[in-house]
C-alpha cells in the first residue's frame, strides 16, 4: 500500500497524494475527532499573516450550485500564535504527513516579511513547505488582487524566495487570462511548485434583499462547480512546463476527481471545500485512489500525466461555443 | 466528540406540526450522547459524486429537538433550499449527519427554568426541557412562545406539551395567544430575574430580549444563536459573532456556541 | 403583463427580458416545436462566420458538476445559408422577438468582412443588432484568445463599429484576469451594450481512457456552476460603467437567477445551456419572472441594477479565502 | 412533433432483465405517437430548481424500446452516472421526458426482417418487431443478439420472445448460444441480401456489420446510432457523425438520425 500510493511533489515527499488545501483544514487540529492527521500525505495552514486578521463581517459564505462563495477575508491567528499555540501539537500528531504554511500579505512587502519570520521559526514551527498564497487584494494599492498582476505577482514571490531556502510553492489565481505566464514566472522567481488553482470570483444576491448575499459583495467560488477549471489549468500548465511540481487544486469531493488532476498533471492534490460538507472527504478521496490503483495494479506516480502521453494529441487552441 | 462523529442515517420519517414546520425523525444510533443545545449538520451524502441537483451542497445546522422513544428528532422550519428539501424526502433517504456539534447549554440546579422561543426557536426546548426535568424533577419548566400568525404555531401533543409546566403563546397579530412578542409578554408576571434563562429566536427578537434582561439585572441568561455555517466544526470560519468585547473582533459559533451569554455578543 | 415585463437594453426595445442566447437556439428555428418564438424578448443566433465551419471533432461535450463543457469549435452554416435559408423564415415567426446575429471571425480582419456582409444584408435578414463573440482563439496568431487578448479585442470590435451602423452588443470572455477593461474598450469602440459572460475554460479527464474527454481537450464551461461568476462580473461591469447596457449570461436555469443578473445590472438575460436540458427553460424564466413582478407589484425596470442601489455598501477589494 | 413535446411523468416500475441492464417503465401518454427507432431525452425535472440526488445535469437519449400495455418501456443498460441513477429511483419518481425525437426505422416490406443487437443495441428491436408483425404478419423476423458473456443476456420473456421468429444469441466467451460475435454468426445461414436489415450496437460491431453488409450487396440497411447529446433536438450541435461523402463533414445524429444507411457514414 504505501508503495503505490507513495509520491513526491517536487522536493517533497508524500506518503499519499492528499493533502487538505489552505483555509478547509485550520491550522491542522481540526480534524482531530475525525481521523488522525497522520492519515494525509499532508496539509497546508490557513494562510497566515504577520498579525491577527479578524476577517470580513458576516455573512461570509453563500451556498451555489454545487459550489459555495467564501469572503472569509483570511481570518487568521497571526504568525506568532501559531508557532506559540498551534505548530507544537501539530507536528507531535502529523507523523508523516507534511505540513506546508500558507502565507501572504497585504502587499509585496509583507509577502517578504512573513517569509522571514518563517525563515527564523523554522525549527520552532517544523514546517516542510512554504505555500504562497498571492490571491489577496494589494490592499496599498487600490485592490487589485496580488495573484492577477504580474509585477507585483512576481515581486511577492521574489521577496519570499530571497528571505527563505523552505520548498516555495505559488499558489495561483484562475482570475486571470492564461495562468501559464503566472507558473512560469514562479518558476523563475525559484518557487519549487505551483499550487493551482484557487477560487474563482463570483456573487450571489439576494433577491429578498436586493443585495449581495456576502457582506463584501463578491467572493470567491469554490466546490464541484470549479473542478473542470482547475484541471484545465493543471493540464495547460504541465503542458508548457513538464518539469514544473504541481499541487492540483479545485473541486475535487472524489476520488475520480482525484484522479482527473492527477493524470491532468498533478503530482499531488489538495481537497478543500469537500471537506466542509463531508469530514471524511479526504479519507475517502485517498481509499478511493488506494482501490483504483491496487485493481489496475497501477501506482500514483505512473498515473501522474496520464493525459498528456496518448498518442499525437496535438495542442489545439481552445474552442468554446 | 468521538470519531464516528460522520454517520449516514436512514431518514425514518417527516411530520407536520404548523404551516411550513415539521419533524424530521431518525432512528437513535447507539452510543450517541448528546446533550440539549448541541446541533448537526445535515447534508445529503456523497456530495459531489453524483451532483446534487437540488440536493443543496452544504449542510445545514440543525439543533436536536429531541431525543425520545429511541429517535433523534429534529425540529424544522421551511425557509429554503435545504429546509424544503429535507421535507420533501421519502421514509428512507439516507442523509449524512455531522455531530454532536457545539458546546451545548448548561443546565444550572434553579427553582424554575424558563424558555422564551421565538417561531423556529423553539427546536431545542424539548430536549432541553426532557433533560431538566429528569434532574431537577422538582422544578418549574416554563415556555415562552410566540410566532407571526396562528397557523405558524406548533401543535404540541400530550406528551410534548407535557414537558412544561406552563405554555404561554403569543402572535403579533393576536390571533393566537396573546397579541404581541414574546418579550412583551414578560412584563408582569415573569419578571423574575432568578429563573434561569434560556432563549432562542430571530435576532431581532433576541436583541430586544437580551437588552431587557440586561435591565432586569439577570445573570448567566443562554442564548442559542444561528449563523450561516459550511462545516460546523470550526474550519471554514464562517460563523462569526461580534463580540461585545474586542479584540479579536468575533467569534466562531460553532465552537464557542451556538449558545452564548447574551452579554457576549455586540448586538 | 406587457407594461411590467417591457423593458429596453440600450436601443433595442424589448417586450420582455428574456433572451436566447448564441449557440443554444439554432438561428431562431428550432423550438418551433416547443412554443412560439415571439414568446421571447429576444433571441441571439448561433456564432455566423463568412463561410460555413464544421466545427471540431467528437466528442465535443460532457457533463459536469451543474455545468457541461462544449467544444463545438463554432459550427455554423455560412452567412449565405443563413441570409438564404434561415432568416426569411425566422422572421414571419417572430413577432416582436428581436433578432441578434452573432457574428465572428478567426482574425480580427475577418470580423470587419463578416460585418460589412451583415451590413449589405441588412434589409434581407432583418436583424435588430449584431452581436460580437470575440471567445474565439485568433488562428492566424497562435490561437490566442481574441476576447482575452486586449490589442486584438480592440481591433476586432473597431472593425465591426466601421463595418455597420446596426446596434452592436460585444459578448465578453470571462477568461480574463478583469473584465471590467474590456467592457471599457467595447464601449469606447463604440458598442452599444455588452453581453456577459460567455464560457469559461475547462476540461474533463475520462480516467478510463486516461485522456481529455473532448476531442479538443479543453472546451468551455457553461451550466448553473458558472451562475456566480456571471453575476459578478455583470455587477462589477455595472458598477463601474453605469450607462452602458448589460445583457447578463450564465447560468441561467430558473427565474430566481434571471432575477439576480437583472439585480446585479443586467438590462435582459440570456438563457444558454437550460434549453438543452429543458426546451421550456426560457418560457419558465418568463413566467417565473412576471408572476414574481405581478406579486411584488413591480416592473422589470425597476429590477434592474436593484442591488446597486442598497444603503452605503463600499466597492470593497474582493477577498477570498 | 407537437407542442407537448416535454412531458414530465412518474416511472412506475425499474425490473431488472440481465446483469446492469433494465426496463425502465411508464405510463403511456394520451396522445403520444411514436415510431420504433424514436428516442426520448430523459432528465431529472426542474434543473437548478428542485429535488433530485444524485441527479444528472443533462438529459440522456434512451430509444424507445416498446409501447405495450398501455406503458411506455425503455430497456436501459447501466453504465454511467445517469444509466445508474435512473436505475435507483423508486416509483413514482417524476422524470422529465423530451420527444419523441429524431429520424425512425423505415418499415420496408420485405419476407425477411433480420434485427443483428449488440449488447444494449436489443432496444429498439422490441418495439420494432412489434410494429412489422402488426403491418407485415406474415414477415419472417429475426434477431440475432450477442453480448460479452452470458450473464449480461438479457432475459426474454413469453411475449417479448414471441415477438421474433428466431431468437439466435452468441457470447465473446461462448458461455451462452454460439461463441464469437454477431457479425460472425452471419457466415453461413444469415447471408440473405434480399432481407432488411436493421442493426444497433457498439461502434466497433457496427463498423464491422457495415462492411460486411457491403460486402454482401445489402441495399437500405438501417442502423441506430449513438452519439453524445446535451440537447437531442438540433440545437447543440454535439451529436455529430462523420459522413462519408463531405463537405460538411457531419451531420447531426439527433436530426438525420438516429436510423441511417451504413453507407453514408464515415466509419
Ligand atoms: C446552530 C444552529 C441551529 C439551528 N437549528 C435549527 C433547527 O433546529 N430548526 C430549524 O428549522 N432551523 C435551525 N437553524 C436554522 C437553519 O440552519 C436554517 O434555517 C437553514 O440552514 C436554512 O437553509 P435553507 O437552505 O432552507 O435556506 P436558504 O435558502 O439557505 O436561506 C433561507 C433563509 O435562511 C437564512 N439562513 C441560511 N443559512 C442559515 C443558517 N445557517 N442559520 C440561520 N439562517 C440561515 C438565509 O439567510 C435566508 O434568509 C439552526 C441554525 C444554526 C446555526
Ligand atoms: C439515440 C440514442 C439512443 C440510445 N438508446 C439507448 C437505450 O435504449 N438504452 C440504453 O441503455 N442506452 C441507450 N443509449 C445510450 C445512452 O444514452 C448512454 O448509455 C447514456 O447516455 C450514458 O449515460 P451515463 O450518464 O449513464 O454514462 P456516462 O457516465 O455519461 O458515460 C458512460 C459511458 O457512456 C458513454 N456515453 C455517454 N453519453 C453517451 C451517449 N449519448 N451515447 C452513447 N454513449 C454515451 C460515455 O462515453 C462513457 O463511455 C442511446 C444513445 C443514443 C444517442
Ligand atoms: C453548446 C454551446 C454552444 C455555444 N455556442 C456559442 C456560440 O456559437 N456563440 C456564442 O457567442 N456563445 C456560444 N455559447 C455560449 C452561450 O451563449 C453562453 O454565453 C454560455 O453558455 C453561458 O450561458 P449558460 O450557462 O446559460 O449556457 C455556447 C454555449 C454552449 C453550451
Ligand atoms: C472557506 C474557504 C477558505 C479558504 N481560505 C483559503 C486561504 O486562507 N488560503 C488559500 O490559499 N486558499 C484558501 N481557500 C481556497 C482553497 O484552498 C482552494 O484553493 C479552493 O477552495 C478550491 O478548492 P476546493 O474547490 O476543493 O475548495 C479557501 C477556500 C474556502 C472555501
Ligand atoms: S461553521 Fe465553519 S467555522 Fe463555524
Ligand atoms: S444532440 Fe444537440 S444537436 Fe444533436
Amino acid at each position: 500500500m504505501v508503495d503505490r500510493l507513495a509520491t513526491k511533489c517536487g522536493p517533497l515527499e508524500l506518503a499519499n497524494p492528499v493533502l487538505a488545501a489552505s483555509g478547509t483544514f485550520g491550522y491542522g487540529d481540526s480534524f482531530e475527532r475525525f481521523w488522525p492527521l497522520e492519515t494525509l500525505g499532508g496539509f497546508v495552514t490557513k494562510t497566515l499573516f504577520l498579525a491577527p486578521r479578524d476577517g470580513n463581517p458576516a455573512p461570509r459564505i453563500a451556498e451555489t450550485s454545487a459550489g459555495m462563495l467564501n469572503s472569509i477575508g483570511l481570518a487568521n491567528v497571526g504568525w506568532e500564535a501559531f508557532v506559540r499555540e498551534k505548530a507544537p501539537r501539530v507536528n507531535a500528531l502529523r507523523g508523516s504527513a507534511r505540513m506546508l504554511v500558507n502565507i501572504a500579505g497585504n502587499s509585496p512587502e509583507e509577502f517578504g516579511e512573513i517569509a522571514a519570520r518563517v525563515e527564523a521559526d523554522r525549527e520552532a514551527v517544523g514546517c516542510d513547505a512554504i505555500e504562497v498564497n498571492v490571491s489577496c487584494p494589494n490592499v496599498k494599492e487600490g485592490g487589485t488582487n496580488i495573484g492577477c498582476h504580474p509585477g507585483q505577482f512576481r515581486d511577492a514571490v521574489a521577496r519570499v524566495r530571497a528571505a527563505t531556502t523552505l520548498p516555495m510553492f505559488v499558489k495561483l489565481s484562475p482570475n486571470v487570462a492564461d495562468v501559464v505566464p503566472f507558473a512560469r514566472a514562479a518558476a523563475e522567481e525559484g518557487a519549487e511548485g505551483v499550487s493551482l488553482i484557487n477560487t474563482l470570483y463570483g456573487m450571489q444576491i439576494d433577491t429578498e434583499l436586493r443585495r449581495p448575499v456576502l457582506g463584501t459583495g463578491s467572493g470567491g467560488l469554490s466546490g464541484p462547480a470549479i473542478l473542470p477549471v482547475g484541471v484545465h489549468w493543471v493540464y495547460k500548465v504541465r503542458a508548457a512546463l513538464p518539469e514544473l511540481p504541481i499541487f492540483g487544486i479545485g473541486g475535487i469531493s472524489t476520488w475520480q476527481a482525484a484522479l482527473q488532476y492527477l493524470m491532468a498533471g498533478a503530482d499531488a492534490v489538495q481537497v478543500g471545500t469537500a471537506s466542509f460538507v463531508d469530514p471524511n472527504a479526504c479519507r475517502e478521496v485517498l481509499a478511493g485512489l488506494d482501490r483504483w490503483c491496487a485493481m489496475r495494479n497501477t501506482s500514483i506516480g505512473e498515473i501522474v500525466g496520464a493525459a498528456h502521453r496518448v498518442g499525437e494529441r496535438a495542442e489545439e487552441p481552445v474552442w468554446t461555443g | 466528540m468521538s470519531q464516528d462523529a460522520v454517520r449516514t442515517l436512514p431518514l425514518v420519517e417527516v411530520e407536520d406540526v404548523a404551516a411550513g414546520t415539521y419533524w424530521l425523525r431518525f432512528a437513535l444510533p447507539a452510543g450517541l450522547d448528546c446533550e440539549p443545545g448541541h446541533f448537526f449538520m445535515l447534508s445529503a451524502p456523497s456530495a459531489g459524486g453524483a451532483a446534487t441537483m437540488g440536493a443543496p451542497f452544504l449542510g445545514r445546522p440543525l439543533s436536536i429537538g429531541d431525543v425520545a422513544g429511541g429517535r433523534l428528532h429534529f425540529l424544522v422550519r421551511a425557509l429554503g433550499r435545504a429546509t424544503a428539501w429535507f421535507r420533501s424526502l421519502p421514509s428512507g433517504t439516507p442523509l449524512r449527519l455531522v455531530g454532536p456539534l457545539g458546546r451545548p447549554f448548561a443546565l444550572p440546579e434553579r427553582p424554575v427554568h424558563r424558555m422564551v422561543a421565538g417561531g423556529i426557536g423553539l427546536a431545542p426546548f424539548f430536549y432541553l426541557a426532557r433533560r431538566l426535568r429528569h434532574r431537577q424533577p422538582a422544578a418549574r419548566i416554563e415556555l415562552l412562545y410566540g410566532e407571526r400568525t396562528a397557523d405558524a404555531h406548533a401543535r404540541l401533543a400530550g406528551p410534548e406539551r407535557d414537558l412544561f409546566d406552563l405554555v404561554e403563546r403569543c402572535t403579533d397579530d393576536g390571533s393566537l395567544g396573546q397579541p404581541g412578542t414574546v418579550v412583551g409578554m414578560l412584563d408582569g408576571p415573569f419578571e423574575d430575574a432568578g429563573a434561569a434563562w434560556y432563549a432562542c429566536g430571530p435576532q431581532p427578537m433576541l436583541r430586544a430580549l437580551a437588552a431587557r434582561l440586561e435591565s432586569m439585572g439577570v445573570e448567566g441568561a443562554q442564548f442559542s444563536l444561528e449563523e450561516r455555517m459550511a462545516c460546523g466544526f470550526g474550519v471554514c470560519q464562517a460563523c462569526i459573532v461580534p463580540r461585545r468585547d474586542p479584540p479579536p473582533a468575533y467569534r466562531l459559533l460553532c465552537m464557542e456556541g451556538p449558545v452564548v451569554d447574551p452579554r457576549e455578543v455586540a448586538w
